[in-house]
């Protein structure tokens, strides 16, 4: 099980904040559940055609291309921050 | 000493100041940022702006502006660091973030208060989406924002 | 818009930069700088400091402290200024000096309240001697300072 | 005539902190006026020789040796400065 969150524009143009799905067996890092979310739901795969760049987290931390993602990991998906 | 918070709630810089101080027995100098909602945002062209709303990745947030402040503690011989960041919805000249830093001497305390800023700035899950009259949108981060980063990362 | 004071008196943080922000609508940045007396000085060895004695020169004090704030106006673009600088006798803990500067732009705010405490240390005529259980001295500027001078000089 | 202030150490080194004097006939410049003090005051002499560094503010700017000094002009001399 992965806990997805999504945030800000990411969030409003996925169309929800959070789900949780079932790892599939041929998702070892971000770059391959990335590849899965884009096969899978199609809100997703607009939203990275919309948004200019996104950034993931994994458990909390921003996270590359090739980090490891496993079963119980919480993923974030998110525009860069506009804090401060 | 580092206290940090993520609140809806309005603070009270002579109150954070205080703080500082009792937190900091033998400071010479306390430097406090203070940043404020503008009327008008960079993303925003002309519209003057009614309200901005900042959402948060809670758990995360506190974790990097921990992050964030432990990296400016081990670069400088800081004596107190208290760092405030509203989130929900907030308007023109509002108080959105605090950063205060307590330490022996003016340069390192001046230094890392302004480190701080810049790293909370684009390092810590905020977001800004400004509401007008003419509809709302997302604040995109400042290009200068974005330098400012690597240049603390050349002095490193 | 600058505010000056040379008083014995101490001051709140809290209502100076209440007192800021009302001077600066529209301000999305307020950086605010205090010193306060350290029980050891630089020039002080071991001793601890018993209590600073602040001198200066009633006339030019004010004359200098806003021909520096000038100088931070016509560099940036800063829309409310404030320096509080206390003379007489203080005691370790207690604050010494105050610079408030309130602007659109954080970057900015920071650099011109840094350039303020940078000038204001070595070109506004104040002296401080310090008086320890050994005797009194009077305290000699920090070389750092006068390296802060060199480098405004040459961003000019 | 000159109105002349003595600020911190170097107050204390002259033993006074101000004084008025007749302007001289010679003096036209604050290295004239240095000079005048230095042969008709033992006091300022020994400052001199004391102190590491002195300033010197005509009508309370700072000025260099060859500012020009008139009658009725406010001179002071003090040590460099420790604020903030």
């Amino acid at each position: 099980m992965l806990r997805i969150h999504y945030f800000a524009s990411v969030r409003e143009a996925v169309g929800r904040d959070r789900e949780q799905i079932e790892i599939p067996s041929d998702v070892a890092t971000v770059a391959d559940l990335v590849r899965h979310l884009r096969t899978v739901d199609e809100g997703f795969e607009r939203m990275l055609g919309e948004q200019e760049q996104v950034l993931v987290a994994v458990n909390q931390a921003v996270a590359g291309d090739e980090a490891a993602v496993a079963d119980g990991d919480e993923i974030a998906f998110f525009p860069p921050m506009s804090g401060g | 000493m580092a206290r940090i918070s993520v609140q809806t709630e309005d603070f009270d810089l002579g109150a954070e100041y205080r703080q500082l101080c009792a937190d900091a027995p033998g400071a010479g100098a306390v430097v406090t940022f203070c940043g404020l909602v503008r009327e008008f945002y960079d993303a925003g062209g002309a519209d003057e702006v009614r309200e901005l709303r900042l959402e948060h990745y809670p758990g995360m947030t506190e974790k990097s502006i921990l992050e964030i402040v432990g990296q400016a503690e081990r670069r400088w011989d800081l004596l107190a660091v208290r760092v405030v960041h509203r989130v929900g919805v907030l308007r023109p000249g509002e108080q959105i973030v605090f950063a205060g830093v307590a330490g022996r001497h003016r340069g390192e305390t001046f230094e890392a208060a302004n480190f701080i800023m810049d790293y909370l700035k684009s390092e810590a899950p905020f977001w800004k989406k400004q509401v007008t009259r003419g509809g709302s949108e997302w604040v995109n981060i400042r290009e200068s924002d974005r330098e400012a980063l690597v240049r603390w990362q050349a002095d490193g």
